[in-house]
């Protein structure tokens, strides 16, 4: 393989030759077989309600309450999980005739996606339901019923190939390997292109085949994660560095998770230093109360790298006031589980006792190469 | 600007002109205080006043009352002014005045049959006398007033009146023979107004007036001869308004004095019992006991401060019975829904008449009627119409008790009461005492006696329109319901089929049979 | 409900009795209308009439008043009630009352020196009466009127009024020697009333009055025994109000009629000279040509329908002179702004006196002041302090003609006032006949004359306003922009020298001079 | 693991070899020789500046307007452009310092960012001006200032390194060779990620070396984009496909205008079938107002291929209906004089008939492969 490559991009093969000797060893998980399952639970969930009307009942299903008393936040797990509490929805109940219509029409349309396979975005379900007369009143509805299909087969919604607009990208060295068709069994480096590489289908469902890197950047702005690459700092840190593009959707936090749990690398997230920062931050370490009924999206092991508001401070940032709105959210935060440990807590009285926020663009007044070569080493040290 | 000012002391030279003016002269020289302020509103006014006038004096007799209006253009028209000169005639079937007292009834300010403790419309004495007194010091011209009590005769008097001294000058008089046996009272005069201007609001004034008087026939006939005819919708007629004695809870010093000086009882027991409205010997008794006055003690003989002792046990006292409402004369349920019908050809109508109270020992009572579409427009708000003793308010309808507490006091959203529904109230309050805050009776006070009442009355009106409105909805819900299982049961048989990668789809015929039977119980 | 109701003809058997009541009857009967409705307000409306009477007596004899006030408990005050009995006292250095009109002027409803055309504070001659009969049917005790013209003696009444007939009762009589020749009245009665209820009202009112009459010096001591003093600010006093004939835009048929019986004049241009405001010779020849009315006509020998015309006359007539404002006393520029500096101590004052101006023959002036800053707090809105001679008018401000004008009438941003600025309006407005749309004195009918008066003040202090304003905003500007020249022109020398790829930066401080010298014409 | 992959690159091999052999002629343009006028122009005005303060003057800067009444249509060039109007700013006028002053810091600004090869964000730019005491208000007012420096020197903001944030992607048989330090010489083709490639510096900077496509598609929707990738749309229409997500960033419309005019292919832009997707394809056919200032951003061979009004119609598409601001907006773009040719004209008037609208993801009620099945092909035919 090697030799070929040499020739198309010669000068990429030393640097590929260079990585590979420190390659690391990968859990492989496929994603092949993953597929398979999902099918089967979609099958087997249809057999269940064709079951029901063959006895003569209205069908119904059974699945775990998403009512906030039923979102409990597991210390063990680090990250929330639906409680025992169920709900049973009933096709002879007035209220539930529609959406159980709306979910089994949703399941056999995913069994259709996947089958081809062929992926579809949320706003395409929307539409596509009104071709089989089970319109939804709006896109929050098809949205809201696919979750209740999440919760009942225990499977995410990039399982059954629905995606949601990309946003987020990706960079650095990790050599990754496609399952989608028309790709399968096609490798890229994640370095090929310096602006990044979409998360979208193809990257999430693709095998991670070998890495030189040794820790995860996440990072919430664009600004930022330009600036990495720019001032490589993906080989000064031996990163592989995601962009998130603000809150992460759930297919840029699986690949997180996998990236942690198959390669073992650290995660570090880099955020805006605010309340919002720090929320984004703890969505990918402890998963979002939203997201309760999923297990695989939370990567409990990573670490919030900053911006801390003892940061601001330190760094003496170009800095804003807190909006009330901040302070509220901030004060809501001091309730919540997910940040009793520290530097949660710390921060967020420091943030309160401080009373300023800061963007991770305000790096820039110090020149553009200073949050390389000041901050990162630095905060990576301490961490 | 002057420098100098009187500062020390010694003389001062008053030459102050001091003297007394009649109460006729007080009421021209102010009497935009009466609602005699431009031609518009004098206009509007004198109509106002003298109809009341006529409908009391049908309503005291319980005669149906028929009531004629003309309002005619007298002299040049051509010039465009502020005001015209109009001759005003109104003829009611009431029960006339005795000849003698004709005059005085209509020629002198604060004489009449009013100032007494019943329920009338006119609660001052004064409005129709002013109508005439505008009349004259705009036209400078005498009135015509023609009345019987139904006896073989009537009586015409020609008056003016004597504004200086407060009294009527008779001009003229006759006799005439009264073979059909007539009663009523015919009232004929010149006034200077403007009825292009007030037109709009005479009308809704008579529009009203209709609504709750459904036993009255009132005709209109305007300055350009058109006929605007409010027909009779019932002949049951509330019994008339009694006169009442004062509750003890209202008295003051002066009225104790009065009834002492008029009374022949020589002991307080007696005297307690007679003169008082709820207080019978076993409750003169128990007060007075409470008071620590002797029985037969003579009320006569009572010092100053013992009767300022008595008006301040009264008013402490915690036993005496509340006003009894018989001197009332409410509409009632059936009376004011066949005039809301009548006006405004509701879908829907609920009327409530609350049991009597009082505020400062005066008895009241208050009816409240909620209608919904036909004739109502749907508004952001709820349309209100305010009526007291029978009368419309128009004006002022902000400041108004009952507009307080349907915006402020009432959660209308329990009632399933959205804005823009077509949705009215009608609130009618009568007592011996309407606690109007002008003279103009235009908007009544918020005595937390009664707005607690108007607030009862509205909550369970508003009950009822609750249910009207559920009601209406669950029909169509119910038809609904079944369309929606029909719709989406099949396809959850279709596509689980499908799903199961069976062939045969199940038959859910004996599931919506089901639905259709047992349909309601679930939801 | 009954059914029976008379419908047909045939005797009515009249029952009604008819009788006449006295002004004090009524006026008794119908108190709330006067403002003594219920303790709290009839306590605030005592204190505000008597005070007003006070300040009367000693402005049309150029006095300079110092009142005192004093309010005491008197009785029990063990239990929680709604009333409580007080004594009011009140002594004022006014021009004092003819003891033959004493007992009259303070016990006999409708009479009094206040029936006159001349701006006065009190404009029905009711007041200080209703308050006595108010004590005395709440506590039944006698009223003490002290007072004396400043010649050797002071007079003392003891007395009650008897309502029934409208006449004082004379208890008691006592003529005091006056060896210091002190001219005055006192008044001094007992009242129920609650005084911890009323008290914001009873304080604001002191307040607004000390504003408007800063030469006043007025003492009030409360029940509690706290004294407040509002000190006299000038000695400086307007000239008193004078009596005025009545202009010939404000005359009706009735008016007519009493001039000429009053008259002895006997042709019509000697009448029409003689009696009434603004007509002398010239422009009552004139007036007589246009009405076709012979010069040599006997007033006395009109007949009605000729009267009627000259009223109609004088109002079309379009060449008499406006109302003469002589006969007005307004405070002035230089007082109403000293009660302003004196109350709200403002970092900004102006204040403006339109030129007379008149409505329906009644001559009237309006005042308008502005202040900002110092003690008035910024508000979302404008504040707003409304007299009318001289006396604050405290209640029913939204319906008030200069908030109207306040909020509809002005574009505030012309005049560069935003919201939330610490601005308040004083506007004051003084006529023989001040149109109130009660007789509680509580606010002023929208006339369109008196709208484009305030209308017109108002804009003229704003404008002043804005210039204040916008000079204050100036110096603050010109500290800036030299502040900014000094910052960034280095910068610009350096970043062009830096992107130039030049070592030696340019020379600036040439430019810098230049800007501090030149600067101000270069904006 | 090493053997099955070089069997696996090496069908892909063959593949990259196929599309080699039909590859087209480039007109290429050399990236760098650009750099190096944008280094000479920034000098330059550094240059006037220091001359006007060492005579003593009040420094000041002459401009073309970029006032409304300056904007004029060019008819020729199918365009906007600024008029004969200029304005001057002097920093003798008190409200003209601050913006004088900015505008030579900015200008001094990239001028080192340049010969660093460094890129920057907008907001950095206003980040960075608190460094040197030449603070921005808010981010609106250091834009205008990027924008008044373009329009002064007439280059675009990229050319000084400043860009967006990336929201567009790019992919296809399009092999391009980068410019950015660490990358230069290495090629990349555009269809290696099939979740699309971001343009961003790097892309914007490259070269392009060969394709074998003979269209370019430009879409307004993500989930379109992912559509056509996954219906393979870009082979079967041998098509270089583009993610504008909405409103295209200035770098894309410059590199839709290069990649007509350096590979001369035909453009075609699909966007939603309301008034606010045309104007999004009326912008990258003849420019914004906005930037009449520039003249390399417009690409006015382009064609809209719809959605039309008359698609709605046509293929009974799920519309809703035009809201009061749609209807405003079809208006106020009747007077505008870029819409007076066919087929904007008719169907402005066909949107106010009919008075419904659509988005792409609509095609979905008809099945995800009806778009590339039915009605691209009728398009592409008629067009």
């Amino acid at each position: 393989m090697a030799k070929k490559r040499i020739k198309r991009q010669s000068s990429k093969k030393k640097r590929i030759k260079r990585q590979s000797s420190k390659k690391k060893r990968i859990k492989r998980q496929s994603m092949k077989k993953r597929k398979e399952m999902t099918l089967k639970k979609l099958r087997s969930f249809g057999g269940v309600l064709y079951n029901q009307l063959n006895k003569g009942e209205f069908p119904w299903i059974e699945m775990p309450s998403r009512s906030t008393s039923n979102i409990l936040y597991d210390d063990r797990l680090k990250q929330y999980i639906l409680g025992k509490k169920h709900v049973k929805r009933s096709s002879r109940n007035i209220r539930h005739i529609r959406p159980v219509t709306q979910l089994v029409w949703t399941a056999s349309f995913a069994y259709t996606l996947n089958k081809q396979g062929k992926t579809s975005t949320l706003r395409d379900i929307f539409y596509s339901a009104q071709a089989f007369d089970v319109p939804f009143k709006n896109q929050q509805e098809s949205d809201n019923i696919i979750t209740d299909l999440e919760t009942v087969l225990g499977f995410a919604r990039e399982d059954f190939n629905i995606f949601p607009e990309e946003r987020s990208q990706i960079f650095g060295d990790l050599t990754i390997e496609y399952t989608v068709p028309g790709y399968e069994g096609n490798s890229l480096n994640l370095t090929t292109h310096p602006d990044g590489l979409a998360i979208g289908p193809a990257l999430t469902t693709s095998d991670f085949k070998s890495t030189k890197a040794n820790k995860i950047i996440v990072i919430e702005k664009g600004a930022m994660f330009t600036r990495l690459i720019e001032e490589k700092a993906f080989k000064k840190f031996k990163a592989i560095l995601i962009h998130t593009a603000g809150q992460p959707p759930r297919s840029t936090r699986r690949i997180i998770r996998r990236l942690n749990k198959e390669l073992g690398l650290p995660v570090y997230i880099f955020c805006d230093g605010d309340p919002w920062g720090m929320a984004i931050a703890i969505t990918i370490i402890c998963g979002s109360a939203n997201a309760a009924h999923l297990k695989e999206l939370a990567t409990p092991e990573a670490k919030w790298m900053g911006l801390y508001s003892s940061d601001i401070q330190k760094y003496k940032l170009p800095s804003t006031k807190l909006k009330v709105i901040d302070i509220k959210r901030l004060r809501d935060m001091r309730k919540d589980p997910r940040y009793i440990a520290k530097p949660w807590k710390t921060q967020i009285t420091h943030f309160l006792q401080n009373k300023r926020k800061c963007e991770l663009e305000a790096f820039s007044r110090y020149g553009l190469d200073y949050v390389v070569k000041k901050y990162l080493p630095e905060k990576l040290n301490r961490l | 600007m002057s420098t100098k000012t009187t500062r020390g002391k010694g003389k001062v030279s008053n030459n102050e002109e001091y003297r007394e003016i009649s109460p006729a002269d007080f009421f021209y020289r102010n009497r935009d205080l009466a609602g005699f302020s431009n031609p518009t509103r004098s206009l509007y006014s004198a109509i106002r006043e003298l109809l009341e006038n006529s409908l009391d004096a049908c309503e005291l007799y319980k005669i149906l009352p028929n009531i004629h209006i003309r309002l005619s253009l007298e002299g040049d028209t051509e010039d465009v002014k502020d005001s015209y000169t109009y001759r005003i005639r109104i003829m009611d079937n009431g029960s006339g005045i005795p000849p003698e007292h004709i005059p005085s009834s209509f020629g002198q300010i604060l004489f009449g049959s009013k100032y007494r403790l019943r329920q009338v419309r006119g609660t001052f004495g004064l409005g129709g006398k002013m109508a005439i007194l505008y009349g004259q010091i705009t036209t400078n011209t005498p009135a015509t007033i023609i009345s019987s009590v139904g006896n073989g005769k009537s009586y015409e008097f020609l008056i003016r009146i004597d504004i200086l001294k407060n009294k009527p000058e008779v001009l003229n008089k006759k006799v005439h023979k009264n073979k059909i046996a007539w009663h009523g009272t015919i009232v004929d005069f010149l006034l200077d107004g403007n009825y292009v201007r007030a037109m709009p609001r005479v009308l809704e004034y008579l529009r009203q007036t209709a609504l709750v008087n459904p036993y009255a026939e009132i005709t209109f006939i305007d300055p350009s001869g058109r006929l605007y005819k409010f027909e009779r919708v019932t002949f049951v007629m509330p019994e008339p308004p009694k006169e009442t004695l004062p509750h003890p809870y209202g008295c003051d010093v002066e009225l104790i004095r009065r009834i002492i000086s008029a009374s022949k009882c020589t002991d307080m027991l007696t005297f307690m019992s007679t003169h008082f409205h709820r207080i019978g010997k076993k409750t003169a008794q128990r007060f007075l006991t409470y008071a620590k006055i002797k029985k037969k003690t003579n009320p006569h003989k009572l010092n100053s401060s013992e009767i300022v002792h008595i008006v301040q046990m009264m008013k402490t006292y915690g036993d005496f019975l509340p006003p009894d409402a018989s001197c009332l004369s409410p509409l009632g349920k059936d009376l004011l829904g066949a005039g809301i019908k009548k006006e405004l050809n509701p879908e829907f109508i609920h009327v409530e008449q609350r049991k009597p109270s009082a505020y400062s020992g005066f008895p009241f009572i208050v009816e409240v009627g909620i209608a919904y579409g036909g004739d109502i427009p749907a508004s952001s708000g709820i349309i209100l119409y305010r009526f007291a003793n029978k009368i419309p308010l128009i004006y002022d309808e902000a400041s108004d008790i009952s507009r307080k507490v349907i915006n402020e006091g009432i959660n209308w959203r329990y009632y399933k009461i959205a804005p823009n529904l077509p949705i009215a109230i009608i609130s009618h309050i009568c007592s011996t005492k309407v606690p109007y805050m002008t003279v103009g009776k235009e908007f009544i006070a918020d005595r937390p006696e009664i707005e607690r009442e108007i607030k009862a009355a509205i909550k369970t009106v508003a009950r009822y329109m609750r249910i009207f409105l559920s009601r209406k909805n669950r029909i169509e819900h119910e038809r609904k319901r079944i369309d929606l299982f029909a719709r989406y049961l099949p396809k959850v048989a279709k596509f689980s089929t499908e799903l199961a990668g069976k062939k045969k789809i199940p038959d859910i015929e004996p599931l919506l049979r089901s639905i259709r039977r047992y349909g309601k119980k679930e939801d």
